[in-house]
């Protein structure tokens, strides 16, 4: 069984240490003290909080709804009671706060009621929102939300769905693991997602440094008896566990920056996000742990369950951290960030949580300026041309930077490995990418301000012209009227002068009338007022009477 | 402090790369020092040490750490190119003259390492023959090897009129551009000393050692084939379809090849990686243009050899160039012009 | 001399009739240029630069009235694409339009508020909602910062407060680096 | 043929008006910041040179001359450049508003932009035909244009060098032109090899 593979540009080969952390079996880790489950884990929208301070909770109970088009939910780990929602440090570079919830575990880890999703005769949409409420997210680091992938696409159907399990970053060994001793999981929710997105096969990519998760997950194929499942050795090569990358080793395709991968016909989910989507569905529980590798500068490195929220100065705690550790790193020591601090909580972001020390990862050389010799061009597995997006970045010449595609950038980190400048090319990259993000956001605002003080000019404009139009009209009627006093006696128009002559007239005739009323009809008797009253009527019909003549 | 991703780093160094430069250098320089005597060590050093000081000086004052700039080794580098390129009898100040143009205007005017846009040795070497064609184009007879009467020739201040010769590059381009001398190539190259079997006496021989040393660097993935290869094949290409239309007007390739500084121009001049070229396409374009430049400028132009003309004039372009050659990125290459 | 007079009149008949064809013919309606300008500026509506609102600036630096560096909520970032635009040379912010601050919106203060309306009148974007002796507040995405509304509230209720930086809108720092060698402690 | 085909080459890169001749190094300097500029500035240039150099050749030959009247030349050139400078502005003012605010002063210059008056006269002095006046003309801007587009190439670059604070913006830019008009010399002595 051979298959073709292509090969894509680049990449660099360096020093794996995956060893030290697979010779112990995955251990779930224990409770914490408290867990500090941040609402905001994934790409895409706040989380809505829905639980309060005081509350009791269930393991497994929705803590944060989502909200939005592009959301997932959160789950509490375990039961216990909700002690605060403050905010907390994040496990990210900036060391800024976002709001969390603090659960205090009660040691009974009662699982709220779950049942399997008979998700097979439901349709796509409410499968999907399933997915959704369930908080499954991609596990290999980008957490992009599930349920907006499980999408067979414009075309009703995929050509191919890959599964990658190629895991190119040293130190992690997390998939590995999970293939090794869980390849039922994987291969079963490969077979949920195969038929959710009408895939016609299914290739799990592995690297071939992994013969014996290879050898697992074909045995788990068979033994389950899924269909159009085939599990690929890919070459060992830093990143073809890119999902573009891989994607391209597998099938030839490349998906360009900003384009659906579904627009041509694959898709791709990370092996991790395969169990996740078997335990959602099958066993209808919400993600509320995963698999983390803790390596590097520890005595004992290994692989853990571990349940989202856990401080992962607890979690580090296990493996026995060296005296001279200075750093944390949620991670491979490629892509991975530097935690501000050990207290940070390990999210569905963490596949990696990395021990440094000095010796372990020496602090950067002086950076040389870049001598354009085209090293970083070799290594670039997206075909870029990284010193030019660098001397423009760092110029600040953010306009030229893009020209240079910066946005097709995956920040793989293989350019800044190989520079004999040493230079950090990524991190000029990060910056100019944030700068330009936060220019279009700022110009956005500017359009939308635009907009609100043009409407509020035409506004304005209007309100003056209604203003003027309704004076005008005022003044209108004004001068109609003096104009209709002062034509009283014209002759200009015949019969309304006839008739303001009458009313004139009659007014007149009424003030006479009421001059020559008499006067001493105060204070009358009820019989003289009844007479009175008797003489006005028969006064008023004669004068109708008249005038009708 | 700077702790972002990677954390790992393959070891690798500007220092490093430009030594293992040095390193290739070495087999040519040895040849040229046989045939040209030790005055090509001496103008080495003396290259070297004002290359060294003014690389110290320019750091100083611009208040850029010193040691770590000092010990990049690409000021020595364009040291020895200008040693090499300029006549082992040319007088001291005339070196010294053109490794402070190198450094201090070509090199830091611009910022320093890797931002000059003109190759700092070919600025001094032009400057120097505009200046001094006279001086620039004397080179000691080949074997002339006393080294006492080479030091006198640099650091004195008599002239060494008998012993001096032209080029061969020279003296062929001058004995053809003499309408009254009615010369030939083959009557030229046939009649003088100064022509070997090849290239010219002893020239051909350096430019095998120059050879040799480019060779061990694209096989230390210090350059790339494309260089070097572009600009032999495209000076082989034009010398010998000249050469093919009128033989007695036009020297063949084998001439142009070796002798001169078309070797060392090939793989330690065009294959500045700062000034030249860096896109696949764009490599091939610049040695291809340095090649055609140089030959016109040997043939028709009024200087001994266009290497240096051709590679400033080319060095103009690389913006360009380089510009309009981008390989296509991750996810574009099936459709034709897909930058987004 | 007559023919070197008529010579020249003759030249100067010919040229001046192409010229005034080409006037007419040639003549461009409106200033497309003020748009691309207008683009560039922040749209706060602050009228800092002595101009009332954005777009009247703009239009006084495409006729040449205005210099490209009275407009503090743009910054220096906002001259330089200006700059760029208009070929001109760079020009630090002018001090007497104002300083460049962190960008703000503006904050009333609840319990204090009359709800007179005078800064909702003052409020170029709409984005103060309130009526008549009724509380106002500021919708603060549609604020621009502009600062216009502080100075009409007869109770100073409305500060204006920085936008806090969070890890959503947090931006990745320029690299900067110890340029001397570290010396191994 | 071959001897238009020499007088182009020789304007362009032999006698270079900017590089070699020294001429026209206000736009050179001035409009070289960004290659769009460059391309446009380069174009409005050919444009005018090129139908500079045909109507002085006619005003020299069927006015001037006829009537000896060569005292006026520099007079009648120059009122004629102007006019057709002003031309170019009204026609670029409507097709492309942007280049014109961008070229801003640098295109009335055009007007003492001493290469369009100079291509002229050394026409005259070289005694060159109808043809041969358009063909130089056309040639010695194109020689402008691509030392204008060379040059705005590689100040695009600079735009990202670490210069030197006192260098940065015209000195380094003249240093440059220094640099490009040496490397141009090499071409010196072609143009006597016909």
């Amino acid at each position: 069984m051979s298959r073709r593979l292509f090969s894509f540009h680049g990449g660099v080969k360096p020093a794996y240490h995956k060893a030290p952390s697979i010779l112990q079996p995955i251990q779930a880790a224990p409770l914490p003290a408290e867990f500090v489950i941040p609402l905001h884990q994934s790409i895409g929208g706040i989380p809505r909080p829905t639980v309060t301070v005081g509350e009791r909770v269930r393991k497994g109970q929705m803590v944060g709804a989502p909200d939005g088009n592009v959301t997932s939910a959160v789950h509490a780990s375990t039961s216990g009671l909700v002690k605060a929602m403050e905010m907390r440090r994040m496990p990210h570079t900036s060391g800024l706060s976002a709001l969390c919830v603090i659960l205090e575990p009660d040691g009974r880890d009662e699982w709220i009621d779950h049942a399997p999703v008979p998700w097979r005769e439901m349709s796509p949409n409410a499968v999907r929102d399933i997915l959704r409420d369930s908080g499954v997210v991609g596990l290999g680091g980008a957490v992009f939300p599930s349920y907006l992938k499980v999408n067979p696409g414009k075309r009703g159907h995929l050509d191919t769905l890959v599964i990658n399990g190629a895991e190119c970053e040293p130190f992690i060994t997390c998939d590995d693991m999970q293939m090794r001793e869980r390849p039922e999981g994987v291969v079963r929710g490969a077979g949920i997602l195969r038929d959710l997105t009408q895939a016609a096969r299914v290739l799990v990519g592995i690297e071939d440094n992994k013969p014996e998760a290879i050898a697992a997950m074909k045995a788990a194929i068979e033994r389950t008896g899924e269909e159009r499942l085939e599990v690929v050795a890919v070459p060992t090569r830093y990143p073809a566990g890119g999902a573009k990358q891989l994607i391209r080793v597998l099938t030839g395709i490349e998906v360009p920056h900003g384009k659906r991968s579904t627009d041509y016909g694959v898709q791709c989910f990370n092996t991790g996000t395969a169990h996740a989507i078997h335990d959602a569905l099958e066993l209808g529980r919400p993600m509320i742990s995963r698999i983390v590798t803790v390596a590097g500068n520890v005595e004992r490195p290994g692989n853990f369950e571990v349940r989202f929220g856990t401080p992962m100065r607890e979690l580090v705690a296990l493996c026995g951290p060296k005296p001279d550790t200075d750093r944390l790193i949620m991670g491979g020591p490629m892509m991975g960030f530097r935690m501000p601090g050990d207290e940070v909580p390990v999210v569905k972001a963490t596949n990696c949580v990395l021990v440094g020390s000095p010796a372990m990862f020496p602090p950067p050389p002086p950076e040389m300026p870049c001598i354009r010799c085209g090293e970083c061009v070799k290594a670039c597995p997206a075909d870029l041309t990284p010193f030019e997006m660098y001397w423009f970045s760092r110029a600040k010449l953010f306009g030229k930077a893009q020209e240079y595609h910066l946005f097709d950038c995956i920040e793989c980190g293989c350019c800044a490995y190989v520079c004999p400048s040493r230079i950090p090319l990524v991190d000029y990259y990060r910056f100019a990418k944030s700068e330009i993000w936060a220019r279009e956001q700022e110009k956005a605002a500017a359009d939308q301000a635009r907009d609100y003080y043009e409407f509020r000019l035409a506004r304005e404009e209007r309100e003056k012209q209604e203003k003027a139009a309704k004076l005008a009209a005022k003044a209108a009627e004004t001068k109609a009227k003096l104009a209709g006093q002062a034509t009283a006696d014209g002759a200009a128009a015949a019969e309304d002068a006839h008739k303001a002559l009458i009313a004139s007239a009659m007014g007149k005739a009424k003030t006479q009338q009421d001059a020559v009323r008499p006067r001493n009809t105060d204070s009358l008797t009820p019989e003289q007022q009844a007479q009175v009253a008797e003489a006005e009527a028969r006064r008023t019909a004669n004068t109708e009477a008249k005038s009708d003549a | 402090m700077l702790d972002n991703s990677p954390f790992f780093r393959q070891p690798a160094s500007v220092t490093s790369v430009m030594l293992r430069v040095l390193v290739a250098l070495i087999p040519g320089t040895a040849i040229y020092v046989w045939f040209f005597g030790a005055a090509v060590l001496v103008q080495i050093a003396i290259a070297s040490i004002t290359a060294l000081a003014a690389e110290a000086a320019v750091l100083r004052l611009r208040g850029r750490p010193v040691w770590m700039f000092l010990t990049d080794g690409s000021a020595l580098v364009t040291a020895w190119l200008i040693a090499l390129t300029f006549p082992p009898i040319a007088p001291w100040w005339l070196v010294v003259l053109g490794t402070l143009i190198a450094i201090v205007v070509a090199k830091h005017l611009y910022g320093g390492l890797g931002q000059n846009p003109f190759n700092p040795a070919m600025v001094a070497f032009c400057v120097m023959i505009v200046a001094y064609p006279q001086l620039m184009s004397q080179w000691p007879a080949v074997g002339f090897t006393d080294f006492h009467a080479q030091m006198t020739a640099i650091f004195g201040a008599r002239h060494l009129d008998a012993v001096v010769m032209a080029t061969p590059l020279d003296a062929l381009r001058t004995a053809l551009h003499t309408p009254e001398a009615h010369a030939t190539v083959a009557g030229v190259l046939g009649s003088n000393a100064t022509f070997g079997n090849i290239g010219g006496k002893g020239w051909e021989w350096i430019a095998v050692g120059y050879l040799v040393g480019g060779l061990w660097l694209i096989q230390q993935r210090i350059i790339t084939w494309h260089m070097p290869a572009a600009f032999l094949a495209t000076l082989a290409l034009i010398a010998g379809a000249a050469c093919l239309a009128a033989p007695e007007r036009f020297a063949g390739p084998q001439f142009h090849l070796l002798t001169g500084g078309a070797m060392i121009g090939a793989f330690f001049i065009v294959t500045d990686p700062v000034s030249g070229a860096t896109t696949p396409r764009g490599k091939l374009i610049f040695a291809a243009g340095v090649a055609l430049i140089t030959w016109i400028i040997r043939v028709f132009g009024a200087y001994p050899d266009g290497i240096a003309f051709a590679t400033l004039l080319m060095n103009m372009c690389v913006p360009l160039i380089d510009m309009h050659t981008q390989p296509p990125v991750f996810g574009y290459k099936g459709d034709k012009g897909g930058t987004s | 001399m007559l023919s070197a007079l008529l010579v020249m009149a003759l030249g100067a008949i010919i040229l001046g009739g192409a010229l005034g064809f080409a006037a007419v013919k040639f003549r461009v309606e409106g200033d497309p240029l003020v748009e691309k300008i207008d683009s560039i500026l922040p749209q706060t509506q602050c009228g800092q630069c002595g101009y009332p609102g954005c777009r009247p600036y703009a239009q006084a630096i495409a006729n040449g009235d205005a210099e490209i560096n009275c407009c503090p909520p743009g910054g220096e970032d906002g001259i330089r694409r200006l700059a760029d635009l208009l070929g001109r040379e760079f020009k630090p912010l002018s001090g007497e339009h104002g300083i460049e601050k962190p960008r703000s919106v503006a904050v009333i203060d609840e319990n204090v508020c009359i709800g007179c309306t005078l800064c909702i009148q003052a409020c170029p974007v709409d984005a103060i909602v309130g009526a008549a002796k009724q509380m106002h507040t500021v919708i603060a995405p549609q604020c621009t910062g502009c600062e216009l509304c502080v100075e009409p509230c007869p109770v100073d209720c409305i500060a204006m407060k920085p936008i806090a930086e969070t890890v959503d809108n947090w931006k990745w720092k320029y690299p900067v680096f110890e340029i001397t060698p570290r010396k191994a402690a | 043929m071959a001897s238009y085909l020499f007088i182009i080459l020789g304007a362009v890169l032999v006698n270079n008006v900017v590089l070699v001749r020294i001429l026209g190094l206000c736009p050179f300097m001035g409009v070289s910041k960004k290659l769009e500029t460059a391309v446009g500035m380069g174009a409005a240039t050919t444009f005018v040179l090129t139908l500079g150099c045909g109507t002085s050749y006619v005003i020299d030959s069927w006015l001037l001359i006829p009537n000896n009247l060569e005292y006026l030349r520099t007079l009648a050139f120059i009122v004629t450049i102007a006019a057709i400078v002003q031309l170019t502005e009204l026609v670029i003012q409507k097709t492309s508003p942007v280049l014109h605010q961008v070229l801003g002063i640098y295109l009335p210059l055009i007007t003492t932009n001493c290469a369009v008056l100079g291509i002229p006269l050394l026409n005259i002095t070289q005694k060159h035909g109808f043809f041969e006046s358009l063909l130089f003309g056309f040639g010695s801007s194109l020689g402008f244009t691509l030392a204008l587009v060379l040059f705005a190439g590689v100040r695009e670059r600079l735009d990202g060098a670490d210069i030197p604070k006192n260098f940065r913006g015209t000195a380094i830019g003249f240093i440059t032109g220094g640099i490009m008009s040496l490397a141009f010399m090499g071409f010196a002595g072609l143009d006597k090899y016909k």
